[in-house]
């Protein structure tokens, strides 16, 4: 059998992909998890001398700490599997992927297993960030030196 | 008040939904999807739009990894707009630090915690 | 030309089998009762998964050995296989079992193809006592393939589940009222162009339709001579897409068709599309579809295991999936068809 | 599902239109009357907390919904608008929640010895901010 017609009865007969369910889940589990956050920032607000803006970086380690407690006691991956993006945009999916790696290379050791092995996911998030933003901060300042905008 | 946690819900929500499209649609990889969002975060900015997002959705605009970008590059141009073009590269974790030491600091103690099960 | 069929004109006998399982399997899979042994913990209450993953394997070994009386010296070969890096842990049981060993790697059909490696052996003369067998375990397995454990991605509904378990058989020279191989197909690798490998199942599934197609052109059988032609590990999805090219290639029906991968967890939808991992088959293969054999309710069984040779590497490399299956046919009868 | 998201898509629109509210604190001998109109006049503004205190005026205020995507030069045109009705008292706007709850916390405590020091933490939050 060729492999394109191959390729079209296996498309014919693989389930299909609930899209809409998917995305359904996935709008609300991010969306709580976001209103979590909101919760947090708003107890930082009101307790310590946080403002709304620097209230978002203790929100974010408070949030990964949570995630690292879901992430150990296994629920995340439930949360991941009901939710999909729902679960894994959020930081706190950058958390998930941050400990469970570092989890399961512990049995390497803690310097080669959970040391060289912690971003082995999350890593690549960082590096088009930081290269991303390097472009962008880049381009907008060579164009702002020629007054092409402001800043 | 209440409308900040509507805002954020909804907000963060739809940035997720984006994320659930990217890999059920175009059949991006999860981590691919969380790529192509950190980069959009930070064009985002790039234009100025993103800080007014967090403005209206609070959390809903910091808590999804967009922010990560957005932060990225709001501390590189803060940076470069005081110290010219050697601040781009300076400047970068002025902002997101916590997001990333946050990570490292609790996926060690998570490491010493915890083993992984293999349950469903 | 051969091309790939055998015939064991000696026909040697399964004598035993041992197969261990872990927690997990026997909380859900409907083959629970039938496995010689299982875990309470998944690492076999050792520190590492690999540590576990070796376990399975020789407590599966020793129990078959046990149930023929039979002592490890007195064996010949150790013909095995699993799917971790550089299949360790199989190396590992070797080490400690102190038998000559010889690694097999055909991904998910180690359990068939180290079984056509013992019966050629065993017909040859060469050996007077073998074990053939294979394993995998979860959490090994997983993070060799996968993400760690405990990170969180949807799985869709073509994901398979990797299987804690082992299976282990006592091969030997012909025995009347013993299940015997009478003959066998080394499959070709079949490479449709797929490239996702969470539907490993769809990779598989031509592979397994060109061994049938083979054996039964080769061997001059017809789908009706066997009780059951049992699949490997190709899950529901797989499956089904199997039973299509099954009807396409002409087949008549594909009633005695059966999948250990798609009944292993009993259809549960948790674990998506079923079961998988070189385990599996071998499990299902050495409890339940033996223990039939044995009560004679199949006279006549052709296994069929499949294997997706895939490695991390490749796939991230943008290579497609090439994938084989081994066919091997049991029989309670005492003269070959041949 | 939907009508959940119904529900919500509904509520956001109806927290969108709350009443409006303005709260003046004065110790000094300025009239509020141009700052009350300054920040009753503006449509963006939902909620307001103004403080007038030896030489500040600190004015905390929260914006309508969609009006929130440009909080920042909201606050930045009320403050324009106030300096140059009390160009002798040094102005601080903010939309930030913080600056309003701090305000708002300061004079329901009432005890104007302590304002100095506050006030000048509130002013010190409010710079961070931008």
């Amino acid at each position: 059998m060729e492999q394109e017609k191959y390729a079209h009865l296996e498309k014919e007969l693989s389930p299909k992909t609930p899209i809409l369910k998917n995305v359904i889940k996935a709008f609300l589990v991010g969306g709580l998890i976001c209103l979590i956050g909101q919760f947090i920032a708003l107890f930082y607000i009101t307790y310590f001398d946080f403002t709304e803006r620097t209230a978002s970086n203790p929100t974010v380690a408070t949030m990964i700490f949570i995630s690292m407690l879901l992430t150990g006691f296994g629920l995340y991956k439930k949360i991941s599997q009901f939710g999909g993006a729902g679960a894994s945009v959020p930081i706190t999916g950058f958390g998930n992927a941050v400990v469970s790696s570092a989890i399961e290379h512990k049995s390497e050791g803690y310097v080669l297993g959970v040391g060289g092995n912690m971003f082995k996911l999350a890593g690549s998030v960082i590096l088009f960030g930081v290269f991303s933003a390097f472009i962008v901060a880049l381009i907008k300042t060579i164009l702002v030196k020629f007054g092409v905008v402001s800043w | 008040m209440i409308s900040i946690y509507i805002t954020s819900f909804i907000v963060g929500g739809l940035i997720c939904v984006i994320g659930q499209l990217l890999m059920d649609v175009a059949k991006l990889t999860p981590a691919h999807t969380l790529c192509s969002l950190v980069v959009a975060g930070s064009i985002l900015d790039g234009f100025g739009l993103y800080e007014p997002l967090i403005d209206f959705a609070g959390a809903g605009a910091t808590i999804p990894i967009t922010s990560f970008g957005n932060a990225l590059t709001h501390g590189a141009l803060a940076e470069a707009e005081k110290h010219g073009l050697i601040g781009v590269v300076t400047g970068m974790f002025e902002v997101t630090s916590s997001g990333i030491s946050a990570a490292i600091i609790f996926g060690l103690i998570g490491a010493l915690l915890f083993t992984s099960k293999g349950n469903v | 030309m051969k091309n790939g069929v055998l015939t064991f004109s000696s026909m040697p006998s399964l004598y035993s089998t041992g197969v261990t399982a872990g927690p997990l399997e026997k909380k859900k899979s409907v083959f629970a009762e039938q496995f010689d042994k299982v875990y309470e913990d998944e690492r076999c209450d050792l520190p590492t998964n690999e540590h576990g993953h070796k376990q399975l394997m020789y407590d599966a070994v020793m129990i078959a050995l046990s149930k023929e009386k039979k002592t490890i010296d007195k064996i010949d070969f150790f013909l095995t296989g699993d799917l971790v890096n550089q299949m360790t842990p199989s190396s590992f049981t070797a080490h400690e079992l102190g038998i000559p060993y010889i690694g097999m790697f055909a991904a998910c059909a180690t359990s068939v193809s180290s079984m056509i490696t013992a019966a050629l052996l065993a017909d040859a003369e060469q050996a007077r006592w073998l074990i053939a067998g294979s394993s995998s375990q979860h959490n090994a397995i997983e993070r060799q393939f996968r993400y760690p454990l405990e990170y969180g991605s949807q799985k869709g509904a073509t994901c398979q589940w990797t299987v804690t378990a082992a299976g282990a058989v006592l091969i030997g020279q012909h025995k009347e009222g013993n299940p015997s191989i009478c003959c066998a197909t080394v499959g070709k690798v079949v490479d449709m162009g797929m490239t996702d490998p969470l539907n490993m199942g769809a990779a598989m599934a031509p592979a397994a339709m060109e061994t049938l197609s083979c054996h039964l052109k080769g061997h001059k059988k017809t789908i009706d001579d066997y009780d059951t032609i049992i699949t490997g590990d190709l899950g529901s999805n797989g499956f089904k897409i199997f039973k299509a090219l099954a009807n396409e290639s002409g087949l008549s029906h594909t009633k005695n068709f059966r999948d250990a991968g798609e009944e292993f967890y009993g259809n549960d939808p948790s674990f998506n599309a079923g079961a998988s991992g070189s385990g599996c088959s071998a499990a299902v293969f050495l409890s339940d579809v033996y223990k039939k054999l044995q009560k004679r309710e199949y006279k006549r069984v052709l296994l069929i295991a499949t294997g997706a040779l895939l490695s991390p590497l490749t796939y991230q490399q943008g290579d497609s999936i090439p994938c084989i299956a081994h066919a091997i046919e049991v029989t309670m009868d005492g003269v070959s068809v041949n | 599902m939907k009508k959940l998201i119904y529900l919500l898509l509904v509520s956001l629109l109806l927290t969108g239109c709350n009443e409006k509210g303005t709260h003046i604190e004065n110790t000094t001998t300025h009239d509020t009357v141009p700052l009350e109109k300054t920040l009753d006049s503006n449509e963006h503004v939902k909620l307001a907390v103004a403080l007038l205190h030896e030489e500040d005026l600190i004015v905390g205020i929260r914006v309508n919904t969609f009006s929130r995507f440009q909080k920042k030069k909201i606050a930045k045109k009320i403050n324009k608008e106030l300096k140059k009705e009390y160009p002798d008292l040094e102005v601080t706007v903010s939309a930030d929640s913080k600056v309003l709850l701090e305000t708002d916390k300061l004079i329901k405590k009432g005890d104007s010895k302590n304002y100095q020091k506050k006030i000048d933490d509130i002013k010190s939050i409010a710079k961070e901010q931008t």
